[in-house]
């Protein structure tokens, strides 16, 4: 089996920002002499274009963290990146950021590659000031004088509408929201061409969310960064993302963009988790998926998700359904959708 | 007074931090009323964000909290006069709690059948007829699960989905009136969100217990609430008709949070609003 | 608590050590049933001889068996530090499991008596007791007077894992199971803290044994019963160091020393092994 | 600064808890005596030599002064605790006549010194060796030193005192195995006498050292180990933070805020530590006076240095909270 990623459709002339090759990432632990590998992400496959914004969605153990702790270079035992290649743009030739000699990788970390985290809460050191958390980060890779760089930062938090005086706060000093606008404002202050995004927003009340979903989006715009975005909050995702793949039990099921996955999901899981989510005006009563999804360490043969699919077939349970094209920019896996001859 | 399952009067609950130097007085409910009618199941919602005092309510009601003034009254009984084992197990016979991680609701050292075989003997033995283990299958298969695939797991063998269905099965052995579930579903995938949820609606349609459904999630609240509770900063500051208060809000803290609250949908008919760069 | 225990023997190599040295130690306690001599008679052998085949640790210059005498020392010493624990470990869990549970100001006045037998220096106030009882001061008198400020440290530590359990929703759903409080205590939260009771009980002893061995070798004890430090004192009172007799000093120094690290590593590794974050840390390491 | 008050407030209230229950307990043990104690004393103060009939008779009366053996119960306890916070224990009899006070106040500074130099090195040492060994977790030669900081740790501070004498004054005698200063040098700031007291120091201090050393770095690898799962940790190695800069600010400076708490709570048992090790290696401070006063029967330098010691843990407990702020920011908060 073998998954191609094509230059995505119809813009040929533009180069993805970032490549995702056929990854493979696994947990190999030894445990009383017994080896184990459990496979997180599995033949994972996508391309992030310049200026948009990427969602990823899937559920707890869909393998989304491990796939993002590997584009991120953040690999550490027992993960291992067993196979395939993740290629920016802006680190050509290397294949990841865990192949690059260190010398590059810190040369492009926040300054072309940045991170906002999965409870932002915790990302600032609570016994720094804000001000020492920017000059960590930051001040290496823009440089200057101090008074310039600390202009540049007061100009960057008016941004996401913060007051300059929060420099000289310490971080438990400031509200939840106030946080988690400042790490935003962390993230973005050296105008990183690549923004990674995990769950930024769960941890929030949906009042501060659509703030600061506001602001990513604003910042984004303007700077023209490329966004991975994170969650598995499929109402965040219809907010913010441009294009959206679905995850499922280490794998890609469906890739299209937002407003076609959820006016036309393909991937008969998809379906279900678009048909599942109850809307506020929508009386009419939904069913929910059967079983539970699969354990990563002894997954199901063939399609990950057959044995919990309704239009499962023989071939299924035998075959690794490939992402097909299916209609203009939508790639789905899966017989049903694409054929029997999908393998 | 028998016409009022749970009768909630004014309740309020302050709590003190700090000691002798520095005090501070956090109020975290204030003023709170609320009434489930006997004989007449409802799903009640209590919508709001964090520091709103819901789960403070809710672990009032439960009496894990004691009010600092106001009255509750369950089934006619006060909650500040119930001492004893005796008066305990009553209460609980009449009232049981579903908690919001399903990870943490069981002992990770015990198997879970533990709880559900205590809950049997402790509350319905009297009923008799069939056997502890038949009544706790039974219980299980209400929630969609059976004892041969719960019996003699431990909680890290089984799904968060799983775990909160047996934290269900568990609460329905007790064969109580009200349930009390304080964000139940917000740990749950998305995949298997909704089944807990329309798991709620049955028992309130077949077994006819009330539920108070604790949550920040307004979706979930417009799908199976008949009533819902707005609270803020401590207070309700709207109730009435879950269909009435969701689609016309009137309060502006209940219209912030409408329109503040992401849905699953496309906006409008273009793609997203934004327009940029690829438009299919 | 088997599986618990198979765990530590397969994975934690400083409980195997602990546990080789900790019975080395108790076995050589055991033996002084089978002592050829009584414990406190002198010049029962000739005085002085190093280390042979006939006394496999030589004898001292009061004409006692070095082995023997070692094996009722380390006995003694062990039983000393067994009552120092044993009884602290009461008064611990009572003032752990109270402040823990009940809260509020009773926590916060107990906590306050539990910070200041923290800090409160043992040692001048042990002197002055010995000072004030001289010759009537007997080893369980010394043994309930450490018990009394060997406690605090310890309840501190029951405290805050009885607080996190308590606010555990496992704790609700057990009430809500209909499980009275007791219940709730032995079946439900005892899990937790007896690993705790048992690292702390080894920590105890070390202290108490290392307290004990310093006031013994002072002669701040009853130096007529044998134990570790009231040898190193006797072989002190006949300058042994100075005369050579190297041997009197030198068993009962490693014997202790391998009670102290023993007790200690069964301490570290059974704490080590609840801390899930060290065992992920292990995780780690294996692969 | 409302909050840094409270906390003043709260940590003054524990030091005046602790210096009362300190003092109370000395009452306690010093009054529950079955036997008579100024007789004892007497006796035991006797049998060394031969003293004047009058100076017994002086002795016996400034003793059931001292003891406050006259009157009630409730008289007795207020007479103690007048003395106690007078700081006045009469004369000491086996230094008859000088003050308790004036042997005290000669000791106490050599017992300040080596304490608060030997606990700072240790402390220090300890940490930055704990903190580079949780970091570098590969390395072999702090993996070895872990392995030595196990095997040191749990010895009493007696054993190793022991063991350095023996190894320092019979196998490889380089250094003063005993005194504070070599014997008939004046007490000035001379360079020789300063080099004196320095060598003199070494061994006591080294003993102190070796176990502070040993149980600082084994909390700190641990502790290490712990933040470095923290999310502020895993977020600044994603930003390309340098290595240095993330060890010293990030990990170390947030492992050392229980560390500073720990250094208050071992105060008392690194004390009784350095009794011992003085009377070991004779050095003139307060532990050697203690036990030498007990030799000596002298009930008032017994009951003196008790209390100093109390007293003088609980201020460098107290400086130890009051600085703690510095380090936690969020102290103002809880």
């Amino acid at each position: 089996m073998h998954a191609s990623v094509e230059q995505p459709h119809g813009e040929q002339d533009v180069q993805p920002l970032l490549v995702v090759r056929d990854l493979q990432a696994y947990y190999r632990t030894s445990h009383a002499g017994v080896r184990r590998a459990i496979r997180a992400v599995d033949g994972v496959s996508f391309a992030v274009r310049r200026g948009e914004i990427y969602g990823l969605a899937g559920e707890s153990s869909s393998g989304k963290t491990t796939l993002i702790k590997s584009i991120a270079g953040a690999i550490k035992p027992p993960l291992e990146i067993v196979g395939g290649s993740m290629e920016f743009a802006f680190l050509p030739g290397y294949g990841g950021l865990h192949r690059a000699p260190p010398a590059q990788v810190e040369r492009i970390r926040w300054r072309h590659l940045s991170y906002i985290m999965q409870g932002s809460m915790n990302v600032l050191n609570p016994v720094r000031r804000i001000r020492c958390s920017f000059t960590d980060f930051a001040y290496p890779h823009i440089g200057g004088s101090r008074q310039q760089f600390e202009q540049q930062v007061v100009a960057h938090l008016s941004r996401v509408r913060l007051d300059p005086s929060v420099l000289s706060a310490f971080p438990h000093e400031l509200s939840g929201g106030m946080r988690q606008r400042a790490a935003l404002a962390l993230a973005t202050i050296c105008r990183p061409g690549f923004i990674i995004a995990d769950e930024p927003t769960t941890a929030l009340d949906v009042v501060v969310q659509k703030e600061v979903l506001g602001m990513i989006r604003g910042i984004q715009r303007e700077t023209g960064s490329s966004v991975l975005f994170v969650t598995h909050d499929m109402g965040v995702h219809a907010h913010i993302t441009d294009r959206l793949a679905i995850m499922y039990a280490g794998r890609l099921v469906e890739e299209a963009a937002t407003a076609e996955i959820f006016r036309n999901p393909l991937h008969p899981y998809t379906q279900n988790l678009i048909a599942s989510l109850p809307r506020i005006g929508e009386d009419a009563p939904r069913a929910g998926l059967g079983g539970a999804p699969p354990n990563l360490a002894d997954p199901p043969s063939g399609c990950r998700f057959h044995p919990r699919c309704p239009l499962a077939r023989e071939i299924c349970s035998r075959e690794v359904p490939v992402m097909r094209e299916a209609g203009a920019g939508h790639r789905v896996a899966c017989f049903a959708v694409n054929g029997d001859d999908g393998a | 007074m028998n016409d009022l399952l749970l009768d909630v009067r004014d309740v309020s609950k302050t709590f003190v931090r700090g000691g002798l130097f520095s005090r501070e007085e956090i109020v975290a409910v204030n003023k709170v009323s609320l009434q489930l009618a006997a004989g007449r199941p409802e799903i009640l919602a209590i919508i709001g964000e964090s520091g709103s005092g819901k789960t403070t309510l809710a672990r009032m009601i439960l009496n894990m909290v004691t009010p600092t003034s106001g009255r509750l009254l369950l089934d006619g009984t006060d909650l500040a006069a119930i001492s004893g084992s005796a008066g305990r197990i009553a209460f609980m016979h009449k009232v049981q709690p579903i908690f919001q991680n399903p990870f943490e609701s069981f002992n990770p050292l015990k198997r879970v059948e533990r709880y559900l075989l205590m809950t049997r003997r402790r509350f319905a033995a009297a009923a008799g007829g069939s056997t502890a283990a038949t009544a706790v299958d039974a219980a299980l298969h209400k929630v969609g699960l059976s004892l041969k695939e719960v019996g003699g797991r431990y909680p890290h063998e089984l799904s968060g989905g799983q775990l909160q269905r047996v934290a269900i099965a568990r609460a329905l052995l007790a064969e109580p009136k009200l349930i009390v579930a304080d964000e139940p579903v917000s740990m749950i995938d998305a995949s298997l969100r909704i089944s807990i949820v329309n798991l709620f609606r049955t028992l309130r349609d077949e077994l006819g217990i009330s539920i108070i459904y604790i949550t920040h999630d307004l979706a979930t609240a417009y799908y199976i609430s008949d009533r819902i509770l707005i609270m803020q900063k401590g207070s309700v500051v709207e109730s009435g008709d879950a269909r009435a208060v969701l689609t016309a809000p009137r309060h502006p803290c209940t219209r912030q949070l409408r329109e503040a609250a992401l849905l699953p949908q496309i906006a409008g008919g273009g793609a997203n609003a934004s327009g940029t760069t690829q438009v299919i | 608590m088997v599986v618990f225990l198979r765990d530590l023997l397969r994975y934690r190599a400083e409980f195997r050590i602990g546990l080789v040295l900790v019975a080395v130690v108790l076995l050589l306690s055991v033996l002084a049933s089978f002592s050829p001599y009584p414990p406190d008679s002198v010049y029962v052998v000739p005085p002085d001889l190093p280390p042979s085949l006939t006394y496999w640790f030589g004898t001292t210059s009061r004409g006692q068996d070095v082995f023997w005498q070692l094996s009722f020392a380390i006995r003694n010493t062990l039983l000393f530090g067994g009552t120092v624990a044993l009884v602290s470990r009461l008064v611990a869990l009572a003032v752990g499991l109270v402040s823990g549970y009940k809260g509020g100001w009773i926590d916060r006045a107990l906590m306050s008596v539990n910070d200041t037998f923290i800090v409160i220096p043992l040692l001048p106030v042990l002197v002055l007791f010995y000072f004030v009882m001289r010759d009537r001061i007997s080893w369980l008198m010394l043994a309930l007077i450490m018990a009394c400020f060997g406690w605090a440290y310890d309840a501190r530590l029951i405290r805050s894992v009885v607080m996190s359990l308590r606010q555990r929703e496992f704790t609700q759903t057990s009430l809500f199971s209909g499980m009275s409080t007791r219940q709730v205590l032995t079946d439900e939260h005892l899990p937790y803290v007896v690993p705790i009771l048992f690292s702390t009980t080894m920590n105890n002893m070390v202290w108490s044994i290392g307290l004990e061995v310093t006031l013994a070798v002072l002669g701040f004890t009853d130096i007529n019963i044998p134990t570790i430090g009231g040898m190193i004192y006797w072989a002190n009172q006949h300058t042994a160091m100075v005369a050579g007799i190297w041997w009197w000093i030198a068993f009962p120094t490693i014997a202790v020393i391998m009670a102290f690290i023993g007790l200690f590593l069964l301490a570290v590794s059974v704490n080590a092994h609840i801390d899930p974050r060290s065992r992920l840390w292990n995780v780690g390491e294996a692969s | 600064m409302s909050g840094y008050a409270g906390y003043v407030g709260r940590r003054l209230a524990q030091f005046l808890l602790v210096v009362f229950i300190g003092i109370n307990i000395a009452y306690v043990i010093t009054h529950a005596s079955p036997i008579d104690p100024v007789e004892q004393s007497i006796s035991a103060v006797t049998s060394f030599g031969n003293t004047a009939p009058d100076a017994i008779e002086q002795m016996r009366r400034s003793l059931r002064e001292l003891y406050g053996l006259g009157g009630t119960p409730v008289q007795q306890y207020l007479a103690f605790w007048k003395r106690i916070l007078s700081a006045d224990f009469g004369p000491s009899l086996s230094a008859f006549p000088t003050p308790v006070g004036t042997l005290i106040g000669r000791a106490l500074p050599w017992t300040a010194g080596l304490l608060t130099v030997s606990t700072l090195i240790a402390w220090v040492l300890g940490n930055l060796l704990g903190g580079l060994a949780g970091y570098y977790r590969q390395s072999r030669g702090l993996k070895l030193m872990g392995v030595i900081a196990m095997g040191l740790h749990p010895i009493p501070y007696y054993i190793l005192a022991m063991l350095l004498l023996i190894l320092f004054g019979f196998i490889w005698p380089v250094l003063p195995i005993s005194g504070g200063a070599t014997m008939n040098l004046p007490q000035t700031l001379t360079p020789e006498f300063v080099w004196s007291v320095l060598q003199h120091a070494i061994l006591p201090a080294l003993s102190l050292i070796l176990i502070g050393v040993g149980s600082w770095f084994l909390g700190m690898r641990s502790l290490v180990a712990n933040v470095l799962a923290e999310d502020y940790v895993v977020y600044a190695e994603l930003a390309g933070v340098r290595s240095w800069r993330i060890l010293t600010s990030y990990v170390m400076r947030n492992a050392l805020v229980p560390q500073v708490t720990g250094l208050a709570m071992s105060l008392g048992g690194i004390f009784n530590g350095a009794v011992i090790t003085e009377k070991v290696f004779g050095y003139p401070g307060l532990g050697s006076l203690l036990v030498d006063a007990v030799y000596a029967g002298d009930y008032g330098l017994v009951l003196g240095v008790t209390t100093i010691s109390i007293l003088g843990v609980s201020v460098g407990v107290l400086a130890i909270d009051l600085l703690y702020p510095l380090l936690d920011p969020r102290v103002k908060v809880s």
